[in-house]
């Protein structure tokens, strides 16, 4: 009942979400709270923090999956709807960004046919690669994990599939975190962000959960402890921001550190209206740290800023609550009590370690290729994007076996088939890129007067006199000789009888069938055309 | 049951036309376009009122003398400029030059109150600063699609098309110097175009002195049409050209009879200390070395 | 950073190692606990290195790291495991910490500690057997990637 | 099983790919012929041995190869030519034209810098890129697209290579 009550809910705030996203998307960047000096603003924020909140999902499915920590059966399947709605939530915003959104797919590492490549050594590239990737191998996570329902050999694919996303989400955050660590932004900067960046992901993430299986009905009082243990965690880090860059935020320390510690009380903690509240601190805590650290100094907020949080939000709740209401009418609640009798241990292992192979390989040869192609990129620099795309060569191998191993042959191969061609259409689209931009209405080429300081007078003879009088001087006779009497050969005696000024006003002028170049060619060009005439003459035999 | 449907009717149509008349607020009907007005007097004022912003300068620091590219170790020339505060009165004559020669765009009044004004130089403190076009520029390293690039003649180029507006270049610029086009300058008739030889820019790309690459290009093309070797001697950027008292020197740091090398010849070369480690090839003078 | 600091920081990180995974104790305190730790070394550093230091950020971290190492050690099971885990850590904090240093200081990342860490990782599987002089082996080695990964200034 | 399943997919992705890339790559502009006269550029040049830089006089020094004013028809048209039933036609046709009988608008985006002179000078024909005079008489237009301009500054077209920065023609 309050899945489908929050459901609505969610619907409801994507009512405003969508003027918000209209008049952000109609007007660009300079809806939000942006100036000449803070170019980044609230929608990196959001995307840092909902990115962060994906990870969760991905935490207690893959990660507590490969630890072998039991509990995390009773609450990996919300955890992994929740990954793939804040993810969807997460990759609106860097796209609301873009000043011109339509062009994000510049961002393909791929070569163009204008024959441009992606800047590797920028940390959006890898962003949005890792992003993609993780996109990918969650939806195939949870495939893998519904699919199972139907045929339970497939539990034994979800480890091999666990142990690719784990590296995974770190990877990610560790990513997001170098979009700002790398810059020269004093307030950006630390070497610590990935383990930083990763431990605030976790927190809010932990928190996200909590209050997910809260609104299932279940408690768990690991994700109480992991809880405070992640605000210690945190804690040590926000002192240390304090340390090297003299940030201090005390509400964030209140929220987000101070508040968590309530749970050590024993009698509170079992009220679950409090352990909601002390979750949500959390997670404001951590939005606000967000917030904080994109743009220390910002310019006033505009509604847009409000509006990305009914975004966000009305987003998050309607894919997950939506999601959350199918699967339970489809699997009734099966799908939160796993037990099948196939083991989970079971998956070929000889196999996964050929697909691993297989994937390092293909991130191998791609860094290859560009590295062909862009010799200026440091091949260190593209270690960012080696694994993501390792990981999803190897995760795309490996549900393919795990259904080949349940489907209908046909079925597979329609259903590969169809996939393969949509993505070779998507890259053949993505290779031809756009039209020509023609911004300006295109310029009329009329004739207009040539530079005339400097044109070389071998030039000019070629253009204006070589026509008739030949490049080498001695008539063009393909032309001449039919329909006109023929100009005098030149020779030097000639030249010299009849004076440069004589000959200057002829080329001016013109005489008998010779036209008049004046305005066209210059007085001082008339008597360089004459010394070259002369020296043309000479030439000849 | 009747009743319902037509109360859903009518809702229905209430709402479906609420969103056709939100969908009409951008049509050109509805609000045509201003029109475009290339009256300089306009951007005057607007110059006016950007220098009555009171920006920070930032402490100067020395540097030396800028050398060859290290990305670029075989090339002959290096573009830059030289900006002599001991004769800089910080007039702006130099930003109405800029403004004219690039085809700048003005902003509207809303941008104005947001101090977003596009001029590629910036009056600091009575300082001109425009991007110093670094040897290792931030700015092209975060460059995603490698719209900011550096050019082997010393300039960091921005390559409209290719941009994408990420403003990770504008964030991760320690000089703040680059500028975001906030407004659809075209659209809303702020933009025109005074020189025929440089394109306008679209909203949602980034923009900033450009060292007036036009220039050095259409002389590049002119000297090897005539088969010449090119050092680009006699090019002076649009600023440089229009400073009343001289104080701007343009030219290729590389050659050593190039009006910039003769000028800065036993000056102090200063640069902000933001950027001082950033090899920057437009930089201040000030007093002897 | 002195030397002497560099060498202190080590015994400093090897310190709180035979404890943290002592006794029965809940998951929270033993959260706690870490973060207090975390929190010492990042005052230790504080006051005992200059933050002109181009490793400065990640030095509190890498002592976690450390620590986390060589608590490995005292662990009934799984130690091979977890060691390979915190070593990953620890080559994590080093790669994209030095990673995202040689953008801003321009500074490459320090191969030789990496490729340390590398064979590390590649060797506690192996070295993982009860032999008390082995276990001594590994904290030295780890020591060894703690006293060479310092330049001195 | 799983080989020839891989197979199948990335044959599908390849022959999507080409696919989609022979479909969405542009093809030659043709422009509609100039109505007010008719000119044959198969008659001038091959036939009589004219040189492009004759009319288009900027093609040899130029940024623009430009079009010929009414006066440098005239240079030649002011004599009855030939004996063509045309002829007549074309002087009264000329009679009347404009200053500028000729317009047409350029294939090079605002941002794009293409210099005649400079391609003149490292002797690449004027057909490279404009084809050969009967296709320009059938309405052909220069083809610009960047990937066929790189082609040739890589050096990839046998062509020596030339200048690949951004900014040698981006502005």
């Amino acid at each position: 009942m309050i899945l489908r009550v929050l459901f609505i809910v969610g619907l409801l705030l994507c009512v405003p979400s969508v003027f918000v996203l209209d008049h952000a998307l109609t007007l660009g960047p300079a809806s939000w709270a942006l100036d000449q000096k803070t170019f980044w603003g609230t929608p990196i924020a959001n995307f840092v923090f909902w990115i962060g909140l994906a990870h969760a999902g991905t935490f207690f499915s893959a990660m507590l999956l490969v630890l072998n920590v039991k509990w995390q059966k009773r609450i990996s399947f919300p955890a992994e709807i929740s990954t793939i709605a804040a993810l969807f939530v997460a990759a609106i915003f860097p796209l609301i960004h873009l000043g011109i959104p339509q062009r994000f797919y510049f961002m393909f590492p791929m070569g163009l046919f204008r024959h441009l490549y992606v800047n590797m050594e920028s940390p959006l590239v890898w962003d949005f690669v890792a992003i993609l990737v993780y996109l990918c191998l969650s939806i195939f996570f949870l495939l893998i994990h519904g699919g199972s329902l139907r045929f339970p050999s497939l539990v034994a694919f979800r480890r091999p599939l666990a142990w690719v996303l784990f590296p995974l989400v770190l990877w990610v955050h560790t990513i997001v975190s170098l979009d700002f660590a790398i810059t020269l932004v004093p307030t950006w900067q630390g070497a610590y962000f990935p383990i930083y960046f990763i431990m605030g992901a976790l927190f809010s993430g932990i928190a996200l959960v909590l209050i997910l299986s809260e609104l299932e009905g279940r408690r768990l009082r690991r994700l109480e402890d992991l809880l405070i243990a992640f605000s210690w965690g945190l804690l040590a880090f926000w002192i240390w921001e304090f340390m090297t860059k003299g940030i201090w935020c005390s509400e964030i320390l209140f929220f987000g550190f101070l508040i968590p510690q309530l749970l050590w009380v024993r009698p509170l903690r079992a009220i679950p209206t409090i352990r909601v509240v002390i979750a949500m601190s959390v997670i404001f805590a951590l939005w606000w740290e967000r917030i904080k650290l994109v743009m220390p100094s910002a310019p006033e907020w505009t509604l847009v800023d409000y509006g990305w949080i009914a975004l966000g939000l009305g987003g998050f709740m309607a894919i997950y609550f939506g999601l959350r209401l199918v699967t339970k009418r489809v699997f009734s609640d099966r799908i939160d009590t796993v037990s099948t009798g196939v083991s989970e241990e079971s998956f070929p292992k000889k196999r996964i370690a050929l697909y691993w192979g297989i994937g390092f390989s293909a991130a191998l040869l791609f860094v290859a290729w560009f590295m062909v192609r862009v010799p200026t990129v440091p091949g260190v620099r593209m270690v960012p994007v080696f694994f993501p795309l390792m990981a999803l060569v190897t995760g795309f191998l490996i549900v393919v076996d795990a259904f080949s191993r349940v489907l209908n042959r046909r079925v597979l191969f329609g259903l590969l088939g169809g996939i393969g061609v949509i993505l070779g259409m998507f890259a053949g689209l993505i290779y031809q890129g756009g039209k020509t931009i023609f911004d300006e209405s295109p310029a009329i080429i009329a004739t207009e007067k040539m530079p005339e300081s400097s044109r070389p007078v071998d030039v000019i003879w070629k253009s204006r006199c070589a026509s008739c009088h030949g490049e080498e001087g001695h008539l063009n006779r393909k032309f001449v000789h039919e329909f006109y009497p023929l100009p005098r050969e030149i020779s030097v005696s000639r030249f010299d009888s009849l004076g440069v000024d004589s000959l200057s006003k002829v080329i001016l002028d013109g005489r008998a069938f010779m036209g008049a170049y004046r305005g066209r060619i210059s007085e001082l060009e008339a008597r360089s055309l004459i010394e070259y005439m002369r020296s043309l003459a000479k030439e000849a035999p | 049951m009747d009743q319902s449907r037509r109360d859903f009717l009518k809702v229905a149509s209430l709402v479906l036309g609420g969103l056709a008349l939100w969908g009409c607020r951008r049509d050109k009907n509805f609000s045509p376009a201003p029109k475009a007005s290339s009256d300089i007097s306009l951007w005057k004022f607007e110059i006016k009122q950007a220098m009555r912003r009171n920006i920070p300068l930032g402490d100067l620091v020395p540097i030396k003398i800028p050398g060859p590219l290290p990305k670029f170790p075989k090339e002959i020339n290096r573009f830059g400029m030289a900006i002599d505060l001991d004769i800089c009165n910080g007039c702006g004559e130099c930003i109405l030059a800029c403004v004219l020669e690039n085809n700048i765009s003005r902003v509207n009044d809303r941008e104005a109150q947001k101090g977003r004004f596009m001029h590629w130089i910036e009056m600091r403190e009575g300082v001109p600063v425009m991007c110093s076009h670094c040897g290792d520029a931030p700015c092209e390293k975060v460059c995603p699609t490698g719209a900011a690039v550096a050019s082997p003649d010393g300039m960091s180029a921005m390559i409209y098309p290719r941009c994408i507006g990420s403003r990770y270049c504008g964030a991760n610029c320690p000089s703040k110097t680059r500028k975001f086009n906030y407004t659809d300058a075209r659209a809303e008739g702020l933009s025109a175009k005074f020189n025929p030889e440089v394109p306008l820019r679209n909203r949602g790309v980034m923009e900033k002195c450009s060292l007036c690459v036009q220039r050095l290009q259409n002389d590049r093309l002119l000297a090897k049409t005539l088969g010449k070797e090119w050092r680009g001697m006699g090019v002076q950027s649009a600023c440089a050209m229009a400073c009343p008292k001289k104080a701007i020197v343009f030219g290729n740091w590389l050659d050593s009879e190039s009006p910039l090398s003769q000028a800065v010849r036993g000056r102090g070369i200063y640069t902000l200390k933001s950027i001082q480690g950033l090899d920057p090839s437009v930089v201040y003078l000030v007093g002897r070395a | 950073m002195s030397p002497l600091m560099n060498m202190l920081a080590c015994l400093l990180a090897m310190l709180p190692a035979p404890f943290l995974w002592q006794g029965a104790m809940p998951l929270r305190l033993r959260g706690a606990f870490l973060g207090i730790v975390l929190l010492c070394f990042e005052c230790f550093i504080f006051f005992a290195v200059l933050p002109t230091y181009s490793l400065y950020e990640i030095l509190p971290l890498e002592m976690l790291a450390m620590c986390l190492c060589v608590s490995t050690l005292f662990l009934k099971e799984h130690t091979a495991f977890f060691a390979v885990l915190s070593q990953c850590f620890w080559l994590w904090i080093v790669f994209f910490g030095t990673f995202s240093l040689s953008y801003r200081v321009g500074a490459s990342p320090d191969y030789i500690q990496i490729a340390m860490l590398v064979v590390g990782i590649i060797l506690s599987p192996i070295l993982s057997s009860k032999k008390q002089e082995l276990r001594f082996c590994m904290a030295a080695y780890w020591a060894g990637i703690w006293v060479l990964a310092f330049t001195p200034v | 099983m799983k080989g020839t399943l891989l197979l199948c997919f990335l044959g599908c992705f390849g022959i999507a790919l080409i696919a989609a890339d022979l479909f969405f790559s542009t093809g030659d502009v043709i422009a509609s012929k100039n109505k007010t006269i008719a000119f044959s550029h198969e008659l001038h040049g091959a036939n009589i041995g004219l040189d492009c830089t004759h009319c288009h006089t900027g093609a040899r020094l130029g940024y623009k190869a430009h079009f010929p004013s009414k006066q440098d028809c005239l240079d030649c048209h002011r004599l009855p030519l030939t004996d063509s039933a045309g002829i007549p036609k074309l002087d009264s046709a000329l009679q009347v034209a404009k200053a500028m009988p000729w317009q047409t608008e350029s294939r090079v985006p605002a941002h794009v810098i293409f210099h005649h002179g400079v391609h003149a000078k490292a002797n690449i024909s004027c057909e490279t890129c404009h084809g050969s005079i009967a296709e320009i008489d059938r309405g052909k237009r220069a083809s610009v697209k960047m990937g066929e301009c790189l082609a040739c500054h890589r050096g990839e077209t046998g062509f020596a290579p030339a200048a690949t920065d951004c900014a040698r023609c981006h502005r």
